[in-house]
Parts: C-alpha cells; structure tokens; sequence
C-alpha cells in the first residue's frame, strides 16, 4: 500500500494535519466527571469519580490520593472480536495512563483517596491510548479534580519514510514507527512517551516536534469544549 | 438514620399518595431513544437511552462450531458489562452475579423469541457456524438496565451485517433477525409496583419481575428478582400492563 | 418425538401429575441441617450452615443476615461432564435461590450474620432448580433457622401443545415453555418466578395454576420429612 | 485456654491409656458400607461410608488426544471437591492445597497399581482416546479422607460403563478395571498412632502417613504428610498392619 | 532401555551411588539467605525471607511463625515448555515442602511471624522436590533461621529390577518405583516420605536404607556448604 | 520521619553533589557479566548480572499456529516473573502491571529491531511455525530490571537451537538472531538523572525512561515510565547518552 502519494497521506490529510477531533465535556450524568472524544475513527468516552476513600484499604497513600485509571477496548471496537475484560495491552496503558495524569493531579490534596478515570474505547482506529488521556483529562476537568494543568496527547509517527503527525488505521499498521506523547501542554513537560519501530534520532526530533504541535492544537479544543460546558450552565 | 433510609422514607411517602421521585406515574415509561449503527468496527450496533440511563449495544460475528445437540444452528453468545463509567456502584474485574443475571435474562427474551433466525447462520452442519456475540456496555446507569439492555440488544441486532467479507467469503448481508421481544421491567416498593424504574426506585426496590412479549401480545420470557414477593395478581396485572405498552415501544424499536 | 400420546406424558403420567418424590430431612451429620430429595430422576443433597460470623467482614449486614445459596452441579449429574466450578447458570440460579430464601427467613434476627445454604445436584433431570430450593428449605428447617414459612418450588410447562406440571428431562430438552415457580405456601406469594418458550397469557395462567398446586402438594411432603424426623427423635 | 486446646488434653489423655475418643482400639477400623451405582447420569459411580464420612465418586468419559509420550493409552484424571456442603471448614472455589494433595494421592494409587488397563481405552494410536474423570464429592466429613476417596473412586471405576453408545460407537461395557489399591491411613498425636482417624483425630494429627497395598500385599504408592515426623520403625509398623487390614476392606470393596 | 548393564547405570553410577552434587550458600544479595544446588542436571536456586509480619493478617498464627515454601519450575527448566504459575503438581510440593520444613524451625519464636522459602527449578532432570528442600534447608540455615536440625532430602527407586539410590532423568521416566524422603539427620526422623510404582515390602525397607544413607551423605556436603561460607567471611 | 524519607533525603543531598549512593558518576555503568548455556533443558539460555543484579533467561520454542495477519512469520512471546525470590517486594501469583510493562518493553526493543528473523521460522505459511518464547526470570533484584531484562533476553535469544530433534523434523540449527537491541534505562530524582539505576535509586526515582538503539545508533523502542515528567532536553540528552555507551554494551553482549 503507498501510504503517501504526492504528499498526500490516504486520507488526504498533509503530513502535519491532525484527524477531525469533536470534544464534549460531560455528556454523563451519573459520573463526577465526564468527557465523549471523536478523533477520526476513534470513539471513546471517559468517565472520573472522586476523590473517594481508597478501598481495599492497603491500596491507601497517607500523603496523597491514589490515581486509577482503566483504559477498556470495548469487545466490538475492533475488528476481530476481543476478549472482554483486561488483557497485557490494556494492563500496560492504564498504568501509564495512571501515571501520566497523577503527575498534573494536586494528589496531596487528597491523603488516603482514590480517583477512578474509567476510558472506554468504543470505536478504534489508531492512537487510542493519546485519545484516552486526551478524553480523561477533560473528565478531570469537569469533575473539578484540582490539576497543574490539563495534559493532551497526540502521536507522531513515519509512514512512508517521511514522519506525519497523529496515524489514523491503516498506517499505524503499514507504518514504520509511532510515537505517543502526552504533555502538560503550558510547560511542555512529557508526561508518557513511547516509541516503537525505526527512526534516526533526526526523525525522532522531528516527530517530537510534531506531536508537541499536535497536542497544543488538541489542547486548545480541550478548553473550549469546557468553556462550552460551563457557559451552557450560565445560560440556564 | 442515614441518608439511604431518608431517600427510602421519602420514596416510601410518595408512593402511598401515588406518586414517584420523578413525577411520573406508576405506568409511565420515560422517553426512549435509539441511535443505531454508532460503532463502525462492529457488524451492528445501537445506543439506547430510557431517560438518563444510556447503553451501548455492540455486535460481532465469528466462525465457529456449532453446539453437538443444534448442529444445523448458529451460536449466540450474550454479554453484559457493568463497566465502572456508568455507576460508582459498578466495580471492573469478571462479571457478578447481577451482570450474569441481566444478561442471561436479555438472551433468554432474544433466544425464546426466536429473534435470530439461526438456522440461517449454519454454513457447513455439525462444522461450522456463525456465532453472534453481542456485547452490552452500561455507559450512564440511572435505573432499569433489563429494558434498556434488552432494547439495545435488539436494536442493534437489527442494525447487524453478517461480516462475510472480512472472512472472504463473498458480500456483507443483514443478519436474519425478525420479531425482536419488547421488555418491561416492574419495580415493587411498600406496596407500589411502578414500571421503568428509575435508579431511587431501583436502590429501595424490594422485588423486580421482567417480562418479554411478542407481537401478538404472547410470553416469551420472565423473570423474578430481588428477596421481596408479588401476588399471583400483581404478576397478571404487570403482564397486562407490558401488554399494552408493547406495541408503543415496539414502534420506536422498529421504526 | 411426541411427547403426550392420549392424554398420557412419556412416563405415563397425566397433565396435572408431579413425578415421585422422596424427601428425608436431616440424613448429614456435620451440617448444622440438611435434606436429601429425590424427585423423578433427580437426587440433590442440600446442607446449611449457620447463623455464623460473616466472613469476609464486607459482606456484613449491620441489620441482618446474609444468605449465601451456591447452587453446583456435580461435574457427573449430567450427559456429558460439566467442569467443575461455577458456571453462568449455576451462578444465576445460586442469586435467585439465595433471593427466593432470603424472602422468609427472619434475617432480622441475625445482624451481621451469614447462612450458608449448600445445594448439591449429584444426579440431574429436569427441574433442578426447583428440587433446589425445596431441598434447601428442608434443611432450614432442619437446622432451626426461624422462618415465617417453609417455602417450596415446582415447575410447570408446555409440551405437545398441553401445558402440564413438572415437567422431566425429554420434556425440558423438547418442550415449549418451561415455568419455574417457588412460594411460600401459607400466603401464595410468589418468590421465584422465571419463564422461557412460548405461551399465550391464558396458556401463562394455567402453567401457574398447575404449578401452584403442585407446590401445595409438595409442601405436604416437606412437613411430613420433618415430622418424621422429629418423631424418629422423640422415640430415641 | 480455648475450646480446641481443651479438646487436645482430652484426647492426649485418653492416648496415653491407648484409647481414642469413639472407644475404638488404635488399630481398629470403623464400619465400611459401599453403594454402587448410585447416580444414574454417571458412567459409574460409588458412595462410600466409613463411619459417619460420607462421600460420592462418579467416574465420566469422554473423547481426547493421549499425551505424547504415551500415544497408545487413554488419560486418568482425577479430582476431589472439598465442597462446603461437608464441612463448615471448607470454602467453595477453586481446589486448594488440601483437595489437591487428596486427589493426587488417591490418583497414584489407581494408576501405580495398574487398576484401569489403559491401553484398552485407545481407539486411534496418538489421536483419539478414552479420558476417564474421577471426580470425588466429600458429602460429610468425618474423617479420613484419604482411604474414604480411594475406596470411592475404586468402587465407581468397578461400576462404570464405556459410554459407547452416548458417542454412537456401539453397545456399552464394562470399563477395563482389575485389582484396585487398599489406602491405608494413619494419625500420629502425641506419641500415638492410631488408623482411619477420626475427625476429631484429624484435627489434632502431628503427621499423616498413607500407604496404598494391593493385593499380593505389594505396596504401590504412599504419602506422608503435615508437620511431624515419623521413624523408620512407625512407618514399617503401619505398613504392616496396612497390609493386614486390607483383605478385609477389598472383600468389602469387591464383594 | 536397559537401565541397568554389568551392575552400572546409565550415566556409570553403582546403585547406591550418588550424582556429583555442588552446593553454594548465600549466593543472593538481596535475599535473607540463599542457596545454590546442582545436583546431577538439577540446577536449583532457594532465597529465605522472614521472619517478618504474615500478610494478609488472616494467615497469622498467633503462637507461631506460619511456613510458606513456594516450589516453582521455570517454564525453561524442562522438555516442553511449562506454562508459568503453579500447576497442581507444583501446589502439591509445595504443601509437603512447608509442612517438612516447618518440623524442624523453632517456628514458636516467632508468633505472627512468617517465613518465605522460595524454590526455583532453573534446569531439571529428576528428584527436584529432594533437591529442593535441601537447597531451602541451606537457605534457612544461611538466613540465620533457628531450627532443631538442618533437613536434607534424597530419593530411591527401583529401576531395571534393582533397588537404586537418586534416580536421574531416564530413570525417572522408565524405572519401576521412586521414593523421596526428606529427614532430619541427627535423629533420622522422616519429615517426608512419597512412593510411587511397585515394591515389595523388602525392597521398600532396602530403598528407604539407600536414601537414608543417601542423605546422610548430603547432609555433610550441607554444613561444608555452610562452613565455606562463614570461613570465606571469617577471611574476610 | 521513617526510614525511607531518611533514604530518600540522603539520596538527594548526594545528587546535589553530583554523587550516587554507589559512588559512580551520573552516567556510569556498573559492571556487566554474560553467561551463556547455563539452563540445559532450554533452547538456549544467558545469566545477566549488572552489579548486584540478576537475570536468568531462557528459550523455549513450540509448533504452533502463525497469526492470521502475519502468516509467514513465526511468533514471539516475552513474559518476565518478578519471582519473591528476587525481593521481598514481587509477589507469587499471576504477573502484575510492573512485570507486564517490562516484558513488553523487553518484547518491543526485540520485535522493532528485527532481531529474530520471523519468516525464517515460518514451516508451513498459515499453518504451522515456529513460537519463541522468552521467559526471564529475576533472580537478585538491585535495580535497573529494564535493561537487565533486555540483555539477557538478547543473549538468551543468541545462544538458542531450533529443537528440530525435538520435534523429530531433523537436526538442531541456531536461531536466526541478529543485532539485538541494547537497551539503556536512566531514572530522575530531585532533577538529577542517572543512568543504571541501582535499587536504592530505584525506590525514590519519579520518571524513569528507556531507549533501545541498533548498531547503527538509531532508535527502534522508547518507554516512559512513572509520574515524574521529563524535558524535551532531557530525553535528547538521554538519547546520546545511550548511543555513546550501546557499542560498548553490544560488545559484551556479542563477545
């Protein structure tokens, strides 16, 4: 398959375009708080409750509050039918995930609590795990979790031999490296990194380079999806 | 006295005057809505809304073998996820007990109804077979999962492909599904028995029964729950009920 | 195959006939109380445990006793061996059972308290469930749990067009409709109630007639197993 | 002092004048009583009694692959539910350590002694197989599980059929079975040895020793288990009143 | 196979010969002792944690420290891969190792307490249970464990008609009987005793003499094990 | 003030000084030995110690199915036991999130550097292949599993035989294995950050990173790991620190 033709990738996007991204802020009503994300094919809802007491009691921190987050592919999201429940893949992202977002999270606000971050993937099409934190940090957000700053994510990757930002499907699969970023995006700081495939330390720079684009411009629609939320509230 | 029993005294006060929480009447049913076909990688799917509670309805489809007592007949298989997004009261790991019961129930409705005509999905008897999967996720739970699952289920049956080009073996077509069972779910508390609960009624309810009609108006499945008791008569006075509101949301289900 | 040839069932019985039925009260010694039935082909051992500590403390109910049914079918009470453990079934039937018990025992009594309720199915043919739960009220009873009734199950159905009583294992595999049914039989309230097949709602009122009754009359043999063992003791 | 230790005194007691708590000699064994055939849906099956334990053994086939290494042979498999019904002590779930260690145990002495002729259940070298399942419910537990499962087991394999007709292979017949082991049990406490415990003895053993005889008198599999220890002179003294035990107990097995 | 030609054995031993055995202790840094064994192609690795605070507090003893000897196969260590995690085999030895180990610790020292003994089969070829309790007893005499005696394990069997001390792989597979027996040395007491195939009572009393003396024989490598090390830190 | 702030303190009044609690530089190495061949019964085997660390794995290979999207291709499996042999910290029981993330790094660096030539162990396409399993084995835990984990891995994979005598499909043939990955792990604390880290530093580390180069210094799998966050400069910094050491790691490994 020729993933880029005339400088154009399949689905004619340039190589620095983001996929159509469509935010809502709290579509749920029993969750604290909640965000549905569309990233080209991609459909994924993200659900937060908390803080709460952290139970099995063991899993307590005295000084802080402990971050749970569950990444889940729904078993219809894919194309052969996946297993339900937690397999190695998933066990891997929600750690990292959990991870990611306890580094934004005012944690020692909350001594011995726990905040829940529920991601269902219910459609997938690459760049899944960018789009659950990008999701679960707007759920934060609505649920008023105290944060440094709202962290966003976005891959970079090549295809093609030439490095593009944000791999829809068919090249993630074909392609020839994926790098997941997620960032505080105020000060840049990453907050995961992952990289897999082949690239020179140019093009790495260069897919850094892009994926840091790509997670300012996602995160300037995460604020006004929020903004759109509350300023509905303000006009009831 | 806690905050359970004050919610519980409150329901309890409003029922003996006939009223619910929400306002509704015993036999009223909150406004349903259907999206089908929100999920693409699934060969069917459907987003059911009964009030504020939403569930995701997912289909797939394999090759598989059929069972050794229907050899000429595809499989179905029914799940029911109570992921923790939708409830704070819903915890992740392998289903429990009320996940099972829910979805056993929601299969029972679908397989007695004869939903699927399955003896279409055998490819090669005794060899191979479809086997449907269909998945259900509680995405916002505020009350009366067996319906709005049972819904969805149907719904996105309804809206299934079979996947034979994924498999190679020539066109998608529709999946055979005809006469999908409508659900109606009762709640009984202090005396009062309501129908579409919602999640107050669900939280105190001391009895549930489900029944499944068809489109003439026959029984094809039910079932009791919880540790309270009904009367022969309560359990023929709901029958009569889900009777008459069968054919309404049918027509959403449908149309 | 046809299953009602003049009037008469594969087993020669009528419409309206349950199959022979042997209850003995109290056969175990280590169990607190217990109840072996015998009922068409059917042989189940059902044994309670309790009042006890609940244990795992969460489970503990500060104004009452849990009741903890497990309903578990011998791996070699069936045509081709089940695996041992839990099933879907097993564990469906084990929640409506502890339900249906839950309903006339005087949980009150007990705060933080559990019943242990064993149903065994050693040999299996048709009707388990119900069997289960008539078994398991014995044993109650045989322990001294107080109850404000002894409750008992019997199922109705259709087959060859005619809806009858207690319906065997050629009728469960080839019938229409299957009706399991338990009360307590002092008021008729229903405790369990669950229904799969095709029936019209006049056909729905005669299965629950047939079944009704059939429980009524087992209801008598419960008594008589009890009293008899009561009697058995007082001749010691 | 508790309840338990109370117990213990009691029981040293009456060992150091060579007496156990139900009036029996150490060397004495409780009444045996054997019921084959007790559950119609097996392809065998066995409820043994010894004194007031009580358990079931039901044997089922079915159709595998032998293993590699034996290509020409069916499969044993054999598995003991420790299940709650018997005991307040035991928890429904997965098999644990106890449960585990009495199947593996009651196995070794069926297959060390030859007792199923297990060339005799291959139907296709290195593809197709009888698997023979014992599977072994403790019903009331009394004590002695060891030498109560064997029996059980031993006793529902001289009972069961091969299921040949289930399989549309022909006519049933009698499952290839000769000169099944005698399992006996031995308790240590306090000094004492004493067979086919009691529970009572059970709960207050040091150590456990079981030896599986057949019938030359040959042994064929042993065990020893908990956290005392035997010498070499107790473990030679049990063996042989294990082998002048067992006469009788086969009489009543195979009578 | 003839197991047995001119009175020697496959790999050359005479029947109540053993295999070459190597024994190191504390070969660990971060383990409270340890112990590493070659035993023929046995290649065993034991690590001693404890005494320490039993978790979960369900397990504790309050009059003594609870044994909690873990024998595991590494999924490399034999012909076909083993699946990682304990099998029911490995549960089994487990069991027996615990309860033979736990005879000769002065386990009422510690009430509350629990003692880990970890057992890894690296490479295995033939009585790796007896390998592994004598590799654990150097653990727990190296991690300072008090106990009575320092146990020590060794197999017989009868292979090619012969009574025969320490099977080794083929004759494992193809012998008649094997007989592992773990003691304590000083008093020849039997902390474990196991047989399996066929034996008169003769040849059972001439395969529990060989694997006595068997042991015996380790026993002395055991404590040489131990002396090279406290010398080697006496050097230091 | 307990124990580990008290670590914790000292560790970062020496980073202030440019100091490690082992007294190496930043960005130094402990010593690195391989030795090859030591499980007999694997395919092929390799003890790794980096300082006071320590790592067994080993190889094992089986027939079996290719995935259906990659037909020609053998398949890879790498599982890593955190054993409680290795620290009183891992736990016995299925692997957790810690043991899964490091075998799926270990497994990346291998698979995206085209170490083992897949379609070489392809039998017979869509059928039959060969499957590589990794399993490592963590046997002294004092810091730094990642590239621990790694090396052993890769040396494991570099001594390995194809079982062909096994499986009776002829004579044993090496592994087609070539250019493992090296892998290089730095960890931060209190703004410093170190390369190798030792046990002590692993406790109070908040970000860890690990990059995997080819011989020709590109980058073929990175990991982030941790709630601490790195700068965009600190993980170029990383990056050629790991280039300038990978040479001299890939000769021990290769030697």
């Amino acid at each position: 398959m020729e993933l880029i033709k005339d400088g154009k990738r399949l689905d004619g996007r340039k190589p620095d375009e983001l996929r159509p991204i469509k935010i809502e802020a709290g579509p749920l009503h029993r969750a604290d708080g909640s965000c549905y994300l569309e990233w080209g094919g991609n459909k994924i809802i993200a659900a937060v409750y908390g803080p709460k007491e952290a139970i099995p009691r063991h899993i307590q921190n005295p000084t802080r509050a402990v971050i749970n987050a569950k990444y889940n592919m729904a078993s219809f999201s894919v194309g052969d039918r996946k297993r339900p429940g937690p397999d190695r893949r998933s066990r891997e992202i929600s750690k990292i995930t959990s991870e990611a977002l306890e580094n934004v999270i005012l944690t020692e606000m909350f001594p011995r609590a726990m905040i829940d971050v529920n991601i269902e993937v219910l459609d997938a099409d690459a760049g899944t795990r960018c789009a659950g934190i990008t999701a679960a940090a707007v759920a934060l957000a609505d649920a008023g979790i105290p944060m440094e700053d709202i962290p966003v994510a976005c891959a970079a990757g090549k295809v093609g031999d030439t490095v593009v930002l944000d791999l829809m499907g068919e090249e993630d699969q074909e392609g020839q490296a994926d790098v997941p970023l997620a960032i505080a995006p105020r000060t840049e700081n990453i907050l995961l990194l992952q990289m897999d495939g082949h690239l020179t330390v140019e093009e790495f720079d260069r897919a850094l380079e892009l994926a840091m684009n790509g997670c300012q411009q996602i995160a300037t629609m995460q604020r006004e999806a929020l903004m759109k939320k509350y300023q509905s509230f303000e006009e009831d | 006295m806690n905050i359970s029993s004050i919610k519980k005294d409150y329901l309890y006060r409003l029922a003996k005057q006939g009223k619910r929480p929400d306002g509704r009447a015993t036999s009223e049913y909150r406004p349903i809505t259907i999206e089908r076909g929100v999920v693409n990688m699934a060969e069917g799917s459907a987003m059911v809304s009964i009030g504020n509670t939403t569930v995701l309805a997912g289909i797939k489809m394999d090759l598989g073998e059929p069972y050794p007592d229907t050899p000429n007949k595809g499989a179905l298989s029914t799940a029911a996820e109570l992921i923790p997004l939708a409830s704070p009261d819903f915890e992740s790991g392998p289903p429990r007990e009320n996940a099972i019961e829910l979805a056993r129930v929601v299969d029972r409705g679908i397989r007695e109804s004869g939903t699927i005509n399955l003896e279409e999905l055998c490819i090669e008897p005794g060899e191979k077979v479809w086997v449907v999967f269909i998945d259900i996720h509680i995405l916002d739970y505020d009350g009366n999962l067996f319906d709005a699952c049972s819904l969805a289920a149907s719904a996105a049956l309804l809206d299934a492909q079979i996947p034979n080009e994924r498999f190679e073996m020539g066109e998608n077509r529709p999946l055979p599904v005809q006469d999908p069972p409508i659900s109606c779910t009762f709640v009984k508390y202090n005396g009062t028995i309501v129908v579409d609960p919602s999640l107050e009624e669900d939280e105190v309810a001391e009895a549930r029964y489900t029944v499944a009609v068809d489109k003439n108006g026959d029984i094809r499945a039910m079932q009791k729950g919880l540790s309270g008791s009904f009367t022969v008569d309560e359990i023929r006075q709901s029958i009569a009920t889900a009777r008459q509101m069968a054919p309404t949301i049918r027509k959403i289900l449908e149309g």
